[in-house]
């Protein structure tokens, strides 16, 4: 039985030529770009092209990409090297309750270092409103981090409007777009952005590496200190096949974008179609239409969410639940309490993320294994009467 | 995200994926409710106790693979059993025949107090 | 004319062997360790595998291992890790004037966070004191970190010794140990340490992982706020194939350790025999016998190291220098100046560095090439009269 | 450890592989000496001047690739010229004439305060 991966969100495979590109520097072309000029002039020469590669996909200069060790790095360099290098001009972050963990995690620490964290709250689908970013703005404020898509339910937040604020505000704005990156058209300038987060991981590019975009003279705390690489915002020898693998899947992912999208788009809304119509008491999470076109993620009633993944993974269908098991319970994803799911319903999330190599009968596979694998949990469940 | 299954061993998922003994008991002799479906997780267990002894136990159960699978484990451990024999199954007992990993050892505490909160119950129904 | 690689201590290339086990997570297994069943779980079971293996090249047990993105941040996640978890006790850092600056640079940024550190002078060889480190000691001093191996003149320090004084002092102890793994013996018990970062492309594994030992119940505050993974000291998706790289090299070194360090030692007294033979003015940095088996740093009078690294390099022959060029001048090493070297000789300093693939032959193209670089980059500076 | 040969221009390249007017001049019309053994750049510029015309130029020096390479371009770059026109050499033409990288632009500063100090010297001595 062929494996269906609806995971994409997760991580992504590495494509082909990605692995092809990254060849060389894990066998004979393995200079330090840092030292040396025959072996190192040639390992320069290639990072500098993976960083404008890496740079075009959100429209950038090379200038202000510095390579990270993943998005989670990305996002604590943006977040607590912004706020330690503002710290004498003020001590607020505004920040929304629906963020990546790698967001909220600094957010924690900062304010165990002092700083004052305001949590904005969403809507229904999981949107920030801009008013309350607004709203949340005060003379301290330094930071304000709100990511571009939702990694759990797909929702694209109303950036430009939020960047707008801060702008006016003269407030440093930072965006993980991990989710969005490659899957929809991201662009710093049209959103004005003063930061963004990215990860190869998620656009066919290999694990542990990322990058952060820096635009010009904003001012960020390094995080690792030491050597001089990557314009001293990140010290340490650089991932030369990770930073060349990133470098492509960019390349590659760019152009295809407006047509994966498309097409995911149509499979996305075929797959929320028959699940509602081959199952009773389900609801979708996140925006309806303004959403990641590769993105599905139903509430199903009665069930835990883990129970239904491993399910479907006994069928070869790799899929994911928002809730994340503890050593004393499960918890229900912060992001559909904080979008205003009662507990239970929140426990019976299930993503299914698609990417390139989705097929429409894999969906179809998933149809059909579905309602029998509810029908089943419910009828062990206590919950179901 | 996580799903975290690859802590789950065989044992566990034979239980999973063929629960022995799912149902409800009409009038039960006991039964026991542990849980909290906000939390995640809720096991119910019903016994029919006929002269001292569980002729027949059911169970349902809602959250993660091991949960399922510890509580349709309970029903097969205490049948035949008389309800004080049943109190001295210990959390080891559903770990060990479970192989449950160590951030699911809380499970099998769950199962502990299931089975006690159904003895407690045929014993204060019986009084 | 073939290169002649002799940076090993920069930059290792990568063995083939690496590069095979590495191959799966850049192609099919693109499981993510944290998520799913059956893509997971294989990925799960071969970074365990490698955490054995990286645990065992310094005989710890895999549970120690917290896997990072290089050296760099072993250092960084060690030091400022420890110095904020135990902020509250104290605020005294105790190091070295020859550390690596992925440990000089740490230690900065906790002064500017009102930190005091201590920068222990060395001998003539490179060699901190025991008894300076005692005398360094005071109530609030909470961690003493000394590398064990000096990545430029490669002198080894009395580690063990270091650690007794640190453990009688109740003081948590960090070495920073990227030079000496695999290229030395290690043991994290021998040496008695609380900390020691490793990093995998000193030992012929890939570029962008790296690994902090953190002895049972050492307490270290996160660098990387975000997922559950790494035991929670290190959040971000895993470096999967960075991971399987690792330990592969890990547990290859392990077993030809012992027989690479004496062929190397070999190797390199014959090279300074050599080189001291045909060049007049030379000087051997570092400790004449308590030093890396494949390291020979010396220094040359009258010419700058950057010069006769070009030269060099010119021949394709890969060397290193102590001096670092900035945007107003050449800085001569910190290490050779702590070490009491004139800043003229400090700034004729050059590194041949060897390792498994090294050749006789090839030191011997070294030995006829250098001394006339030297001879020619002498007739043109005005130093030499 | 760095050496970042990587951002020395084929032109550095040449220079620096064949330096052009290496030595010293006795009684020269003119002296400059420029740089800190101890920083790792020295450079020093002996020029033979004739009727007010640079007849001749020498140089040492002492530091990365790009300071020998713009010392021995100096030397060319001045011959034939009168002290006067020396001083118009600008650090952008020495900068331009060797492709020197950003962070080597202190090279080309330096050089421009040699050719000064050299004709500086030409002019007291003159006087
Ligand atoms: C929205 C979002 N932010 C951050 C991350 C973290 O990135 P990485 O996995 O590269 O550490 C992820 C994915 O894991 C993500 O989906
Ligand atoms: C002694 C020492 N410490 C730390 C490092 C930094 O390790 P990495 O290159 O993996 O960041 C190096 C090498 O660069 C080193 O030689």
């Amino acid at each position: 039985m062929e494996r269906v991966y609806l995971d994409y969100a997760a991580t992504t495979p590495v494509r082909h030529e990605v692995f092809e590109a990254m060849k060389p520097y894990l066998n004979e072309a393995f200079g330090n770009p840092s030292t040396l000029y025959s072996y190192g002039e040639e390992a320069r020469d290639a990072m500098e092209e993976a960083r404008r590669d890496v740079a075009a996909l959100v429209n950038s200069t090379s200038g202000d990409i510095v390579f990270t060790s993943g998005g989670t790095e990305a996002n604590n360099l943006a977040i607590k090297g912004a706020a330690l290098a503002l710290q004498g001009t003020g001590n607020h972050v505004i920040t929304s309750a629906v963020e990546h963990h790698s967001v909220l995690g600094p957010c924690h620490s900062l304010e165990r270092q002092g700083f004052e964290i305001t949590y904005l709250p969403v809507d229904c689908y999981g949107r920030v409103d801009p008013d309350d970013v607004k709203k949340a703005i005060k003379g301290k404020t330094v930071l304000i981090t709100i990511m571009h898509a939702n990694n759990e339910v797909g929702t694209i937040q109303p950036l430009a409007h939020i960047a707008k604020i801060a702008r006016e505000n003269n407030v440093y704005f930072h965006t993980d777009a991990i989710q969005s990156q490659g899957h929809i058209h991201v662009n710093v300038e049209e959103l004005d952005v003063d930061l963004l987060s990215m990860s190869a991981h998620k656009i066919y590019g290999p694990k542990g590496i990322g990058a952060l975009y820096v635009r010009k003279d904003v001012k960020v705390t390094p995080l690792l200190d030491g050597g001089e690489q990557e314009g001293s915002y990140r010290a340490g020898t650089e991932n030369m096949p990770g930073i060349v693998g990133f470098g492509t899947a960019a390349r590659l992912i760019k152009n295809e974008t407006g047509a994966d999208a498309a097409r995911l788009s149509k499979l996305r809304d075929y797959l929320i179609a028959r699940l509602h119509d081959s199952i009773p008491d389900i609801y979708l999470n996140g925006h309806p239409s303004d959403r990641l076109p590769g993105n599905v993620n139903i509430s199903i009633d009665f069930v835990e969410g883990d129970s239904v993944c491993l399910d479907l993974d006994l069928e070869g269908i790799c899929a994911a639940t928002g809730s994340a098991c503890t050593t004393s319970s499960i918890e229900p994803s912060h992001v559909l309490l904080a979008m205003g799911r009662n507990k239970e319903l929140a426990h019976g999330s299930l993503r299914l993320s698609m990417g390139k190599w989705t097929k429409k009968d894999e969906l179809d596979r998933v149809a059909e294994a579905l309602p029998g694998i509810v029908y089943r949990l419910r009828e062990i469940s206590p919950l179901y009467k | 995200m996580a799903g975290r299954f690859s802590e789950y061993s065989e044992k566990v998922l034979a239980y999973f994926k063929n629960p022995r003994n799912v149902g409800v008991i009409k009038d039960a002799g006991g039964e026991g409710f542990i849980g909290d479906p906000t939390r995640g997780v809720t096991m119910e267990l019903y016994l029919k106790i006929d002269e001292g002894i569980i002729l027949d136990a059911r169970f349902k159960a809602s959250g993660c693979g091991a949960t399922i699978a510890a509580t349709s484990l309970i029903t097969e451990l205490i049948k035949g059993k008389t309800p004080e024999e049943a109190l001295f199954i210990t959390e080891k007992d559903i770990s060990d025949a479970l192989d449950l990993s160590e951030r699911k050892q809380y499970v099998a505490e769950l199962g502990r107090e299931l089975i006690e909160a159904a003895v407690n119950d045929y014993r204060s129904k019986k009084t």
